[in-house]
């Protein structure tokens, strides 16, 4: 037996002109296990919630109905009266007379009926309503961020400038991104190397950031406030504690790899730092291109290191950090542009991408800034084609958003390094950001010409040899464009990085079709994702420039704050739980969580559920053949007995 | 008197409960022969359920949920596309009317949406008469 | 050609005193004698000894996969299979209830089957009417050639032509006769819950003895359980002690979700069962 | 003149309702128009007709009849535009209002009359076999889809014979369709007539339905993507290439003959290529021949040329300096073939007419992959042919 109290409000006129108020209390009243029922003008107001109070005390109320407003508007509020009165807040019911009664009706006859049965129904499910206790848990302060570019870092050090200790892991053997490849960034055209280097030297230094490079994620358990992250440590083959990056093994080595940071327009040595401000500033071997592991023999950089740092034994190895959130900033890869067989890429050598030409302009790259083609000459003419693989539906549908002013921008420098006459080849010119159509229309001025048309076709000259011939048409005079140049640069969509979906399973992040990490809202919460306390920043999400970047990791960091602030974390109580009696381990509860909660508990031979990744959805309830799942607060008893009510009258 | 039907709704909280508050706070009318039970997501709706509803005597189950890729949950719409879609054929083949069900994707946005639904719903239930094959007489 | 029964018999007994003998299963499911030839028996051998018990026959139409759930896994189990049997083990690894590497599958490819009750040749009219099993590991005989491809949901076309009362009236007289025996979901591979949803109390979805708002409850639940998952052997109907044509509702249910989600149930071990999966294009045109 | 122009947006809804949907995708790009293999050499611009037909504007007359629907747009094309749809919607819609070219008035003609595009007799459709095949029962494997230009157009008959030959040598179970059937519709599609072409397929798809056909050869690339893609009907459509290629790969006919190191190109036919996708078939042929040195134009496959026969330009008359055939003979002359190669009576037909007016019919022989392959078989069929064209 329950003792119901039922409260109908007025809401001034707003309920009460189209609901006889007085009318449903008196019903409520006729109704079983209901010991009390009143109406009142405002019952959110102070007397209203202190007559409520008053009652479940007077009494001895164990279940409250409040007939008002939407659950959305209120619910909170009377959950407080009933917390702050001794009763469990999950034991109240919210009938929503206002939304979808009052307001939607002139007739007050309808109003009252359907008011009367929703009452019913509400009243129906309150009998079975249970009381459920939040769960409380303990949160790690620390903060893993994965990627190093300049997200990660942004992010890494806002977080540590706070106290925080931050987990920085980065696969590649440096920190810096791809912005440490650049010579320039538009619009300012200020040196990349310079507004990067200070911060990748800040996270070396700083004593909260732990800087994990060479590193990868190779698991993550827990949840929220709770991660236990295993990282991969690869092997280097360099004691990095007792190297003192003297360099004096990268001078002897007789081994050649590509260089990844130049593009492969160079090689490198087997035993390398990428760049010279490459943080750490230490070597580690390149397995693949090592003489010693080709061959069994050399080690001359082991006999050359004074320090004793060579290690040919090392092994990969791993370790498992604890912390309270994680922010995930991979970044992207360029589109491979060699199956666009009509682009030449990779075929002709006067093709380029755009991160080659990246390191042509840099004065640390293969060619100490100067612009050459890979025969040596200096390109007289120059053509660059916009949105390869970008808005195209046989590649990638989205704009990359950042090659039209880093187009842009090396149509300047080639005005400023070479004599060359520089053509743009574009469809739309997308200039939105600040400072953006004044670096346009500064472009124009330096007297690049703009082809409104998208690049087609890249061919030999028949004619000179070495010298291609682009085709276009441009679609201002509708005529075809045959121009001999001597380079092409493309300028490729940006995609996820090619682990970007291996990331998400171990994240529990969903992508879009091309592996882009979903945000929680596209509006109001970019950086969140679906998986409580894991965080976003940067191109992983979505292509953007730096400052948009950048913006990005201060904002995640803040989201990490949020979390890793507080000392203790309420879970939400209405999660979903097994009933091991009636659990027929069919795993469906297992295989479409969106959150990985339900497991299956091998020992046991049925399924459990970790309700600190649970959000209460109910569709393992739904799924449930036998019924063995329990949806807190949405249990099927509830719904069919409030059902069985509302259909009642 | 003319024949005003029971329509059971089965909302979820973060859509169409939220479109249909909206359809309210813009003051849009629409018949009230519905009565909307609130659940987290459509993907809570058991199968079940909706055969209860029909023998409970409810003329017609209107059922709404996020559009498909804006699910609160990810993916649960998703799955409820399917197993509603079961539902619906395994009522219609045991010959209960094929328009007495249905489901319709009503953002929180959409509260014009949700009362046009509605009204239009109504309307449809009202053509088809009073549902007596699944409901239980009493 | 007509199948040999004697011979798959004993291709049969060889297999499985083979297997047992070996050691690489510790049972095998098949066929013993009952206490007519019309009646064999779901069958158990443990050793080799028992080999000798193993009959088939053209009335041995049981589902051997139904067995297959109530051994504790890891068991390592060999099961006789027709070709919707097969359909059964392909499902229950899909639900991973059994593990591949668990099953020796010994696969009877066979035309001419029974119905015990009726004498009738067992065809596409009361199952998937396959002739060979999907996924084996021995094959006991020649494959089956020769027989007419007929759709197995041919037997639908009148149903499906029938107005909504007229179903309605036919489902009503149907599912008024049931005793609530649960014949059927003892005979599906596919029904391992326990306890079925039918006989709980909290919540109680129907009534539990026969009368007429429970049993609908019962079998339209239950052919929504079996959605996308329903192989089409047929046992449950022909368990069914008052012959209610159950196979024709299941038959149904699983051609809309062949149409509607591109896949039929157990028919590979790469499938994820339908219902508890989504392709995020799939058709809002499923719901009208 | 004045610039002046109003958008008559009526005439953009005609040409969509026609099929033309695909018109408001299109961002105008000028991909079309840069991949377009008649762009460098005539004044037809694809993006051109695209958008004065989002526009519905005046002018697009001028566009209209050039493209040969060869595809290399449509693939390349970022917007996923079916430009092909367009430009046969719009010449439907305008060739509905009396504005069908001189030179296709023939075509159509003789298409609604007797159902074929060569004005042949429709009871000599099968003359070229002179009794010596069968007509195709349900008895039968394959339907040998005889194009209306292999029965009737005498360079082509050839092809027809070849055909047949190597089907029976093969051991093929197969027939003829009788003479009443009609074209498979698929140029008088492209050229917007699609009254008539719903007329022809309707009339053969009863054909088919009467005499049980399920599987079909065509020795046409473009019957083969009609039955395909516009006939809606499920049929098993191989191109003889393919069914050719398979059997030789079996063993099932083994080329004999050696061509002491003829060198041959192969063109891929646009219809075959990629209509198709058949890239490789023909070339297997081909390399299957004993002595034959195989050589690539340097367009080839997904990237090939067009012969400028598609799309209705069969049928019509192009000036020196705008045929796609003579540009396509010289490029498969520079690679030293002496033999240019192709699959589609279509290509066939145009190099004839090019390789004559070029003057290099001596330096270049155009032949099908399918007389290759008879020659290497040892099957003469060079007993003289009926002339069987009435024109």
């Amino acid at each position: 037996m329950s003792r119901i109290g039922v409260f109908v409000c007025h809401c001034g006129l707003n309920i009460a002109k189209t609901v006889r108020v007085s009318e449903l209390a008196e019903f409520a009243a006729t109704l079983p296990d209901v010991v009390v029922a009143k109406d009142y003008k405002f019952m959110c107001s102070t007397p209203g919630q202190e007559m409520i109070a008053n009652d479940i005390k007077e009494h001895r109320l164990d279940r409250v109905i409040v007939t008002a407003c939407s659950p959305l508007m209120h619910e909170q509020t009377f959950r407080k009266v009933l917390a702050a009165s001794g009763l469990n807040q999950y034991l109240l019911s919210i009938v929503n007379i206002r939304e979808q009664v009052s307001w939607v009706t002139h007739d007050i006859e309808e109003g009252t009926a359907k008011s009367k049965a929703l009452l019913n129904g509400a009243v129906n499910r309150a009998r079975l309503l249970a009381p459920l206790t939040s769960r409380v848990i303990d949160v790690n302060p620390d903060v893993m961020v994965v990627g190093a570019g300049i997200a990660g870092i942004q992010a890494a050090l806002e977080l540590a400038n706070t106290g925080k200790k931050v987990y920085l892991v980065e696969k590649n053997s440096t920190i810096g991104g791809h912005m440490a490849q650049f010579d320039k960034t538009f619009p300012t055209l200020d040196c990349s190397a310079c507004i990067l280097t200070p911060k990748m030297d800040n996270v070396l230094q700083h004593k909260n950031i732990t800087l994990m490079t060479s590193c990868e994620v190779t698991e993550v358990k827990g949840f929220v406030g709770n991660f236990d992250i295993t990282v991969k440590q690869k092997a280097r083959y360099v004691d990095h504690d007792k190297c003192n990056a003297c360099l004096a093994c990268t001078e002897k080595c007789p081994g050649k790899g590509v260089s990844e940071w130049d593009e492969g327009l160079v090689k490198r040595k087997a035993i390398y730092i990428p760049f010279p401000q490459a943080v750490p500033q230490k070597p580690v071997i390149d397995r693949d291109a090592c003489t010693y592991f080709i061959k069994g023999k050399c080690r001359l950089c082991e006999k050359v290191c004074e320090q004793k740092a060579i290690d040919f034994e090392q092994q990969d190895t791993s370790t498992t950090v604890k912390v309270g959130a994680v922010i995930v900033a991979t970044g992207y890869d360029l589109m491979d542009t060699k199956p666009l067989l009509q682009y030449g890429y990779g075929r002709y050598p006067g093709v380029y991408n755009a991160l080659e030409v990246e390191r042509l302009f840099n004065s640390a790259g293969p060619t100490g800034g100067k612009v050459t083609l890979r025969d040596g000459r200096e390109p007289q003419a120059i053509a660059i084609f916009h949105c390869i693989g970008s808005r195209d539906k046989n590649n990638y549908e989205h704009c990359s958003r950042v090659c039209c002013m880093y187009s842009l921008k090396f149509a300047h420098l080639f005005k400023e390094k070479t004599s060359a006459d520089v053509y743009q080849f574009y469809i739309d010119m997308r200039a939105a950001g600040k400072g953006y159509e004044e670096f346009y229309n500064r472009i124009i001025e330096e007297d690049v010409k703009f082809i409104r048309g998208k690049g087609a076709r890249v061919a030999e000259s028949a004619d000179e040899p070495g010298r291609l011939i682009v085709e276009a048409e441009d679609t201002i005079t509708g005529k075809f464009i045959k121009l001999p140049v001597d380079m092409v640069v493309l300028s490729p969509a940006m995609k996820p990085r090619a682990d970007s979906k291996d990331i998400a399973r171990l994240f529990n992040l969903s992508t879009d079709k091309y592996g882009f990490f979903m945000e929680r809202h596209p509006k109001l919460a970019p950086l969140s994702t679906m998986s409580e306390g894991i965080f976003i920043a940067g191109v992983c999400q979505s292509p953007k420039d730096i400052p948009d970047t950048v913006a990005q990791a201060y904002g995640a960091a803040a989201e990490a704050l949020t979390i890793v602030v507080k000392d203790k974390l309420e879970l939400e109580a209405t999660t979903a739980m097994v009933n091991p009696a009636s659990c027929c381990a069919c795993l469906n509860c297992v295989r479409v969580c969106p959150y990985g909660a339900p497991f299956f508990n091998e020992q046991k031979g049925v399924s459990e559920i970790n309700e600190a990744l649970c959000k209460g959805c109910g569709l393992c309830a739904s799924v449930c053949p036998s019924s063995a799942i329990i949806a807190r607060h949405f249990t099927n008893d509830q719904v069919l007995a409030e059902m069985e009510g509302l259909m009642e009258f | 008197m003319s024949f005003e039907p029971k329509i059971l709704g089965i909302a979820c909280n973060w859509c169409t409960y939220t479109g249909a508050d909206l359809a309210g706070t813009t003051r849009l009318q629409y018949p009230q022969n519905l009565r909307v039970v609130r659940v987290m997501c459509s993907s809570r709706i058991n199968p079940s359920f909706i055969f209860r509803a029909f023998q409970l005597g409810a003329d017609g189950v209107l059922v709404g949920g996020c559009h498909p890729g804006d699910c609160h949950y990810n993916t649960g719409n998703l799955y409820a596309r399917r197993r509603l879609a079961v539902t619906k054929k395994i009522l219609e083949f045991s010959g209960l009317e094929p328009g007495r069900f249905r489901v319709e994707w009503i953002s929180a946005s959409e509260g014009n949406k949700f009362a046009e639904v509605v009204t239009e719903f109504t309307e449809q239930i009202k053509n088809l008469g009073p549902q007596t094959k699944f409901k239980i007489e009493q | 050609m007509a199948t040999s029964f004697k011979q798959i018999e004993e291709k049969l007994k060889t297999e499985a005193a083979k297997l047992l003998e070996s050691g690489s299963v510790s049972l095998v499911l098949a066929y013993g004698k009952g206490y007519d030839e019309k009646h064999p028996m779901p069958y158990v051998a443990k050793c080799a000894s028992d080999v000798a018990n193993i009959v088939f026959n053209e009335f041995c139409t049981y589902n051997m996969a139904r067995y297959l759930v109530r051994y504790p896994r890891g068991t390592k189990i060999a099961v006789a299979v027709k070709a919707a049997d097969s359909r059964a083990v392909i499902q229950l690894i899909q639900e991973e209830k059994v593990k591949r590497e668990d099953l020796v599958i010994l696969g009877i490819p066979v035309s001419g089957m029974k119905n015990p009750k009726t004498g009738e040749t067992i065809d596409s009219k009361t199952t998937c009417g396959l002739y060979n099993p999907v996924l084996y590991d021995v094959l006991l005989g020649e494959e089956v050639h020769g027989q007419p491809v007929v759709s197995p949901y041919d037997v639908l076309a009148g149903y499906e032509a029938m107005d909504k009362d007229a179903r309605w009236a036919f489902w009503q007289k149907e599912f008024d006769r049931c005793i609530r025996c649960y014949a059927c979901r003892k005979a599906c591979p596919m029904c391992y819950c326990d306890p079925c949803f039918i006989d709980q109390t909290k919540p109680k979805w129907g009534d539990k003895s026969p009368e007429p708002a429970g049993n609908l409850m019962y079998h339209l639940t239950r052919f929504h359980h079996l959605a996308g998952r329903c192989i089409d052997c047929g046992e449950c109907s022909r368990a069914c002690p008052v012959d209610i044509p159950l196979y024709l509702f299941h038959k149904k249910v699983a051609k809309e979700c062949e149409e509607m989600f591109g896949q039929a149930a157990g028919m590979s071990i790469e499938d994820k069962p339908a219902l508890v999966n989504f392709r995020v294009d799939d058709s809002d045109k499923i719901l009208e | 003149m004045s610039q002046t122009v109003t958008p008559y947006l009526e005439m953009s809804q005609a040409i969509m309702e026609a099929g033309g949907e695909a018109l408001k995708k299109c961002y105008q790009c000028g991909t079309c128009t840069g991949t377009c293999p008649w762009t460098p050499i005539t004044h037809f611009n694809i993006r051109k007709l695209v958008r004065f037909g989002q526009l519905g504007l005046d002018g697009i007359e001028d566009l209209m009849w050039d493209c040969s629907t060869c595809k290399f747009c449509v693939d390349r094309c970022p917007r996923g535009v079916e430009i092909i749809d367009i430009v046969t919607a719009i010449r439907n819609v305008y060739s509905g209002g009396g504005m069908l070219p001189q030179s296709l008035r023939a075509f159509v003609g003789s298409m609604s009359a007797r159902g074929n595009p060569w004005s042949g007799d429709q009871s000599k459709r099968n003359d070229w076999a002179g009794g010596k095949y069968p007509l195709y029962t349900a008895d039968h494997e394959y339907l040998f889809w005889t194009c209306c230009t292999v029965c009737y157009d005498p360079r082509n008959v050839r092809l027809a014979r070849a055909t047949a030959e190597i089907l029976n040598l093969a051991g093929i179970s197969w027939g003829m369709p009788a003479v009443d059937v009609n074209c498979c519709g698929e140029s008088l599609r492209k050229v917007g007539d699609l009254e008539l072409f719903d007329r022809l397929k309707n009339n053969n798809l009863d054909y088919f339905k009467s005499q049980g056909v399920s599987k079909i050869i065509t020795v046409s690339p473009h019957c083969l993507a009609t039955f395909k893609k516009d006939y809606g009907e499920d049929y098993e459509v191989l191109h003889f290439s393919e069914l050719m290629a398979k059997l030789v790969k079996e063993g099932k006919i083994t080329p004999k003959k050696d061509f002491g190191g003829l060198k041959v190109t192969y063109h891929d036919p646009c219809y075959l290529g990629r209509h198709s996708g058949i890239y490789d078939a023909p070339r297997d042929l081909l390399k299957s021949l004993p002595g034959v040195e195989f050589v690539e134009m340097e367009r080839s496959r997904e990237q090939s040329m067009c012969c400028g026969g598609g799309g209705g330009g069969l049928w019509m008359e192009k000036a020196k300096g705008e045929r796609l055939s003579d540009l396509r003979i010289e490029e498969a002359m520079a690679t030293g073939a002496q033999v240019l190669a192709t699959a589609c009576p279509y290509c066939i037909t145009m190099f004839e007419d090019s390789s004559r007016t070029l003057n290099v019919d001596e330096q270049i022989k155009i032949k099908d992959v399918t007389e290759l392959l008879l020659e290497s078989l040892d099957i003469n069929i060079d007993e003289p042919v009926v002339d069987t064209c009435a024109i």
